[in-house]
């Protein structure tokens, strides 16, 4: 047992990206508890100012190559929303199906390479693959099938190609819409197998009850379109974000935290699946169910069962998706619609991977950017990772340095940071005064 | 040579019995701006009314852009088997200029040494050539190449009731007699067809002077001001030689997988035009310039082959003139050698 | 217009890509960027009929790594085991220079329709005149004429080295020397203390040879720079073009003239070379 | 032989040329037991210090990024830079055409003094970089091939060629023709022409062949319709830490 720990793990390893975790504890009390993110800041918001319409989507990518499908949709939406461009009901089709692959191929790369080795205690999911190879071909197996799907309908895996403002530049045939479809349809056995690999983890008990952000629409389980929606009971349109989020520079940080309701809130699967729990798929809901994740759930670890769960809902509403587009009929024609460059705002808002994203742009006459503001999931929920971390230390205060340590990372990495993504990273320090 | 004629209703069954029982490749459409042959499931997508095509269709299927041709493992013992592979196809509709580039690759590709590669699958390649809409940039005429007298198994025209069908093969004459009725062309079938022929080289508006080039060309080869100015654009970036039905070089390469176990040789599609081509470990360049690579093409196409099979190298179907971004123009360049010396 | 077309599909193999397994059966480091390597094949029959003309050239294989031309340098009349004098200067002679002995490697060929015309060459006085690693494949023509010396008049070899320890096959050249059939003039660009002999480069020794005109063959190789040189004091001397004959260095990745990429004009490096007289080379633009 | 020791690391980038190597499923295994990973920021808890092949992905934006480049250069023997932000400073670069103190005040506004940053480089500026893996995101084949070629002795084979090859080698329609400007023949190939084969121009993420005919290039944006500014921003968008001048015209 300790009574005054200095804990600074530096870097936080397996998360996207750099961040330092400090925490001073002095007489079993919290001193100084700091989640710093020393990632080198990128500036995509002065970056995108004076480019052309068609180019925020590409820069945007790049804020993070994990969830870069995200960033376009975001950009293409608030393009087209600054200039009134509507795209094709097959375009907006084929955007849900490419958008549920990254979804799976994020959720997957986190919960198997990224946390599994917690569970089953090993270092990597190199060692893990010496320990546990069945469970490493699992994830190998899903995320090409999902990567695959994005490389078909997107051009290739990372920063998409073939998604532009006003459609696609061009289409999948419909034999690799067949072929997708059979590569879903096999994806069955493995998240069959997986639900039993993860039946055997432990998840730490912890709970603490905070406000849940999503975007939230009366049709489906909101991955590409809706309201912002809290489980604290508001819910706005997504043009209006800022009557509700505010961002604010902190100083041990180069990324900004952001507020809405209560002092922190969380984003990402749980929050997702607190909101939109009754949009999943009955299949997903059974999965749910055995795992022991209900609606509203208030522990942190959960998230990474919420992100398997929207792994089975992906997969089930890619291969209804599939179907739609395919007795619709692909047409070049719908693939892209004429723009017109004009000036205006619009506000695009998605959900990524790892939560709410916010991408708001202001264009001039000529079509080109005039400001630009972009809101990073990872960054709403350095504040809730701080709060969260302040009533975990406590609880397990009474355990060894190296468990404490473990349980905290543990608990960043439930987060997914994202933190190349903050575009504006992650390091726990732990030293004994 | 046997001559038939076919109907018009006949055609299409003919088509269709030929699209299910055999592995068939066809023209369809690709873009707003070219026609791609590719493997054909229906008749829907058959599209004949072609004019442009990117990559040569009898290229890509004989001699495709990368191919296996050495497979080994290296283990213990090492285990060497060349890899050569083929299967039965149609190529339906391929127009008289791309059989003649074809005809140069048969050529090229068995002589001194054969490369089983391409012949395998050549020999299994069932060619039905068909006319096609020459391009504003198609001299095939000037270089003898409008008009196919050999390299295929059947060769349809289209008349205005009926289609006249040139058999050039036993192969031709079976699939012909199993998949469709024909009758035996008669002389107004021969008039009609050779009024067909008339208007039909009509529509070629390129004229190039090729005649003297063999003489003019070395005179002109050492000025290096003409050739400058010819190649000042030029990116080297080898569309030219990549998008041309007769154009062969490639480059061989060892590979290993990861496991360092299963290894391979395979050749993949080169071009002169590229700096790399004349450079050999050390350092030296052979040919350092866009200048000196352009010579060399031009030489290649127009002259070497006519020292060694008596034909050239070039079979006037203007595709590279469509592809160089740089506007280099061969049609209108071996008509400014001419120019260049007559003054 | 004459059609010369040759359908002598020598390998009857399945495919003309595929080498057959050869073993190394010693190395020796010759010079410190040269090392000289005895080659045998696996299969005993293709060891016998392993038949080459000097001047021919094989296609070698290192495993997963590539393949690359080298001249045969030794006697081709040693049926025993053929040798190639090898540069270290990129990946395939790189990954040679590590190999040891021992070690598979794959060999297509003997490649080369233009080797040495040893048999016209018969009668006639024979100067050699070599650069650098060109003096390789013309080893495996001094062996031959060596062996069958009655056939031959005088025998000349020039060579150029860039400095003395850069010599090759010095051995040989020391017995070159204790013959008093054949003559060898060596000559470095970059003497060092020790160094006795000629200096600069090889084209300065060429006025000196006064053998007849009508009945001497030169025989060239160097590196690309060398050939201008040599041929204009060649001329000098009024010898037939038809009676001069230089091997050329040409990117290759083949062998079999497929590539394409050692063309000069109507020729091909490979097929019709590497071996070409005088009056060809006069004839094909830029192949100097 | 035995296994090289290698380290993956990131600095300043999006973590998408890491996410290439992890997206490597069907080699990923093979490469593991090639090779000994002992640092990959992304993947692995493990650090060490003991690595004779970096893979660095990111440039240099910060004080910080300084001191850890620095420090790889010390210990690894080779050095492969991997994706645009390591090999030509990539997107990064915007910030500098905007101007460092603008960017920050742009997006930190009145704190931004409590921002670290520096105007963007490729690590080459301040490490000896042996080979390049170009793109962004580079291709994960080519990174494989770069490993490979190390282990078994060869000097990775990197085109010098223009990415119009690869488009001829893939059958694309050049997009010039469907009315799309691209930067193919100056940009070097090794995408497998991933942008054309998707009908959209290439946006030259791979940097510049060699030898490129800029002059031609800007005649040819400028013949179908970009004006001059757009002629720079597309140059620029991957590549503005290395300028491009066009050579004289040798009209
Ligand atoms: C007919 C002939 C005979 C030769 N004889 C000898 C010899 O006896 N001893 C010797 O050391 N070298 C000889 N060479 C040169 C030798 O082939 C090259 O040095 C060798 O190809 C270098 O290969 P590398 O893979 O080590 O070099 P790298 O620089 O790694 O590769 C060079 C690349 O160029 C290709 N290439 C093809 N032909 C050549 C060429 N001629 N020169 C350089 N690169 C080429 C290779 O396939 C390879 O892809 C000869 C070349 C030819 C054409
Ligand atoms: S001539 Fe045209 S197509 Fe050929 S390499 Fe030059 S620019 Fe490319
Ligand atoms: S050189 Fe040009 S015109 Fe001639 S065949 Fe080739 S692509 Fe066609
Ligand atoms: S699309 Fe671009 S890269 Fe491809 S051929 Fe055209 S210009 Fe070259």
């Amino acid at each position: 047992m300790v009574n005054n720990l200095n804990i600074e793990v530096s870097p936080v390893t397996r998360v996207e990206g750099h961040g330092d975790l400090v925490i001073n504890v002095k007489d079993k009390k919290i001193e100084k508890l700091i989640f710093r993110i020393p990632e080198s800041p990128r500036f995509f918001e002065a970056m995108l100012v004076g480019r052309k319409y068609d180019e925020p989507s590409h820069i945007t990518s790049r804020i993070c190559g994990i969830c870069s499908v995200a960033h376009t949709f975001a950009s293409i939406k608030a393009t087209e929303r600054a200039m009134g461009i509507k795209p094709t009901e097959q375009t907006i089709n084929l955007r849900k199906l490419i958008y549920h692959h990254e979804n799976i191929q994020s959720n997957v790369l986190h919960v198997y390479f990224l946390a599994a080795p917690d569970f089953f205690g090993t270092g990597s999911v190199i060692s893990l693959a010496e320990t546990h190879p069945e469970v490493v071909d699992i994830a190998l197996r899903t995320k090409k099938m999902a990567n695959d799907m994005v490389r078909i309908i997107g051009g290739r895996a990372v920063h998409p190609i073939r998604t532009v403002v006003g459609g696609f530049t061009k289409l999948p045939s419909e034999q690799e819409m067949l072929e997708m479809r059979k590569m879903l349809e096999g994806s069955y056995t493995d998240l069959e197998k997986s639900l039993e690999i993860l039946k055997t983890i432990n998840i730490p008990d912890f709970e603490r009850e905070t406000e849940y952000i999503s975007i939230s629409n009366p049709y489906e389980y909101a991955l590409y379109d809706g309201n912002i929606k809290s489980t604290d009971g508001w819910e706005i349109d997504s043009q209006d974000y800022l009557d509700k989020i505010s961002e604010e520079v902190v100083r041990h940080s180069t990324a900004k935290h952001c507020r809405a309701n209560r002092d922190s809130y969380m984003v990402g699967a749980l929050a997702r699946f607190n909101n939109n729990y009754d949009k999943l798929t009955d299949n997903a809901k059974k999965y749910a169910e055995e795992l022991g994740l209900k609606a509203p759930c208030y522990n942190t670890f959960m998230n990474n069962i919420a992100q398997f769960v929207e792994v089975v809902h992906s997969v089930d509403d890619s291969i209804r998706l599939i179907d739609k587009i395919l007795e619709d009929g692909l047409n070049e024609e719908e693939a892209m619609v004429d723009i017109k460059p004009c000036a205006g705002r619009g506000v695009g808002v998605v959900e990524a991977p790892r939560g709410l994203l916010i991408h708001d742009y202001t264009y001039n006459e000529d079509g080109r950017v005039d400001k630009a503001n972009l809101i990073i999931p990872t960054n709403m929920n350095y504040a809730n990772i701080e709060n969260d971390m302040k009533a975990l230390v406590p609880e397990i205060i009474e355990k060894s340095e190296d468990e404490i340590r473990l349980a905290c990372e543990m608990l960043i990495r439930a987060y997914d940071p994202c933190i190349s993504c903050s575009t504006h990273m992650l390091n726990v320090k732990l030293v004994n005064k | 040579m046997l001559y038939k004629v076919m109907g018009r209703d006949v055609f299409k069954d003919f088509v269709k019995s030929l699209i299910s029982n055999y592995e068939f490749i066809g023209p369809k459409r690709k873009d707003k701006a070219v026609h791609d042959f590719v493997p054909i499931k229906d008749i829907s997508e058959l599209d004949i009314n072609y004019k442009r095509t990117t990559i040569p269709p009898a290229k890509k299927i004989l001699f495709p852009p990368d191919e296996k041709l050495v497979a080994y493992e290296v283990n213990e013992k090492i285990k060497v088997r060349p890899v050569v592979e083929s299967s039965e196809k149609v190529l339906f509709g391929i127009n008289a200029w791309d059989i003649n580039g074809m005809n140069f690759l048969d050529r090229f590709f068995v002589t001194d040494f054969v490369d089983e590669n391409y012949l395998e699958r050549r020999k299994k390649l069932i060619v039905i050539g068909m006319d096609s809409e020459p391009t504003e940039t198609n001299f095939s005429p000037s270089m003898d190449s409008e008009y196919a007298k050999d390299g295929f198994d059947l060769y349809i025209t289209e008349l205005k009731d009926r289609y006249f069908i040139r058999i050039n093969t036993a192969r031709g004459d079976e699939i012909l007699k199993k998949y469709s009725v024909t009758e035996n062309a008669l002389v107004k079938d021969f008039k009609d067809y050779n009024n067909y022929m008339d208007n039909y080289r009509k529509k070629f508006k390129l004229d190039v002077n090729i005649k003297d080039f063999y003489d003019n060309f070395e005179l002109i080869y050492d000025d290096d001001e003409f050739w400058e100015k010819v190649a000042k654009n030029c990116y080297s970036c080898g569309s030219c030689n990549l998008a041309c039905p007769t154009c062969f070089c490639f480059n061989v390469k060892d590979d290993i997988e990861l496991n360092l176990k299963d290894g391979n040789k395979t050749r993949e599609w080169d071009s002169c035009m590229l700096p790399e081509y004349g450079l050999v470990a050390g350092g030296h360049n052979f040919r350092p310039d866009k200048e000196n690579r352009l010579k060399q093409r031009y030489r290649c196409k127009l002259k070497t082959f006519l020292d060694k099979f008596g034909r050239y190298a070039c079979v006037g179907c203007g595709r590279c003139i469509e592809v160089c971004l740089a506007k280099i123009n061969i049609a209108d360049n071996i008509n400014s050698i001419k120019k260049e010396v007559s003054v | 217009m004459t059609l010369n077309v040759k359908y002598n599909n020598k390998s009857n193999k399945s495919s003309i890509y595929v080498p057959e397994l050869a073993r190394i059966n010693k190395i020796q480091q010759i010079s410190p960027t040269e090392k000289l390597f005895d080659i045998v094949f696996e299969d005993d029959k293709n060891q016998n009929n392993f038949n080459f003309e000097p001047g021919q050239f094989v296609e070698l294989t290192v495993f997963g790594l590539g393949e690359a031309p080298f001249s045969i340098c030794s006697n081709p009349e040693n049926k025993d085991f053929f040798q190639l004098c090898i540069r270290d200067i990129g990946n395939v002679s790189g990954a040679l220079h590590r190999m040891k002995e021992g070690s598979k490697i794959g060999i297509r060929g003997p490649y080369g329709n233009g080797y040495f015309p040893y048999e016209k060459m018969r009668n006639h006085n024979i100067i050699l005149i070599a650069g650098g690693l060109g003096l390789a494949p013309l080893m495996s023509l001094v062996k031959y004429i060596l062996h069958h010396r009655e056939d031959y008049k005088e025998v000349m070899i020039i060579y150029g080295a860039v400095n003395p320890e850069n010599i090759l096959f010095k051995d040989d050249i020391q017995y070159f020397s204790s013959r008093n059939d054949i003559s060898i003039c060596v000559t470095v660009d970059n003497p060092d203390a020790e160094w006795t002999g000629e200096v600069g480069v090889c084209t300065k020794l060429i006025p000196r040879v006064d053998f007849p005109v009508e009945d001497t063959c030169a025989v060239v190789c160097g590196p690309p720079v060398m050939y201008k040189f040599v041929i204009i004091e060649l001329e000098k001397k009024n010898y037939s073009s038809e009676k001069v004959f230089l091997s050329l260095e040409r990117r290759m990745e083949c062998g079999v003239g497929k590539c394409n990429h050692c063309h000069i004009g109507d020729k091909l490096v490979c097929v019709d070379g590497p071996v070409f007289s005088l009056w060809q080379i006069k004839n094909l633009k830029e192949a100097i | 032989m035995s296994k090289p020791k290698v380290g993956i690391f990131g600095i300043t980038g999006c973590g998408g040329c890491q996410l290439e190597i992890l997206n490597l499923e069907d080699q990923l295994l093979d490469l593991v037991n090639a090779v000994e990973i002992v640092h990959f920021t992304e993947a692995i808890t493990e650090h060490s210090d003991n690595y004779e092949i970096a893979l660095v992905e990111g440039s240099i934006t910060t004080e910080h990024d300084v001191e850890r480049i620095k420090k790889i250069g010390d210990i690894a023997k080779i050095i492969v830079a991997v994706g645009s932000c390591a090999v030509s400073g990539g997107l990064n670069c915007l910030k500098n055409l905007y101007g460092v103190e603008r960017a920050k005040e742009l997006v930190y506004g009145d704190k931004k003094d409590w921002i670290d940053s520096i105007e963007v480089k490729p690590i080459d500026e301040y490490i000896r970089v042996d080979y390049y893996a170009r793109g962004c995101p580079p291709n994960r084949l080519e990174i494989v091939d770069i490993i490979r070629s190390l282990i078994i002795g060869r000097k990775p084979e990197i085109p010098n060629y223009p990415v119009c090859v690869e488009c001829k080698r893939n059958g694309n329609t050049c997009v010039y023709d469907i009315g799309i400007t691209c930067l193919g023949p100056v940009t070097r190939a090794g995408c497998n022409s991933r942008c054309p084969s998707s009908a959209t121009g290439c946006e030259g993420c791979r940097g510049l062949i060699d030898d490129p005919n800029i002059n031609a290039q800007k005649d040819l944006l400028a013949e179908n319709g970009l004006t001059v500014e757009d002629i720079i921003n597309q140059f620029n968008l991957y590549n503005a830490c290395k300028k491009v001048e066009a050579k004289e015209s040798s009209k």
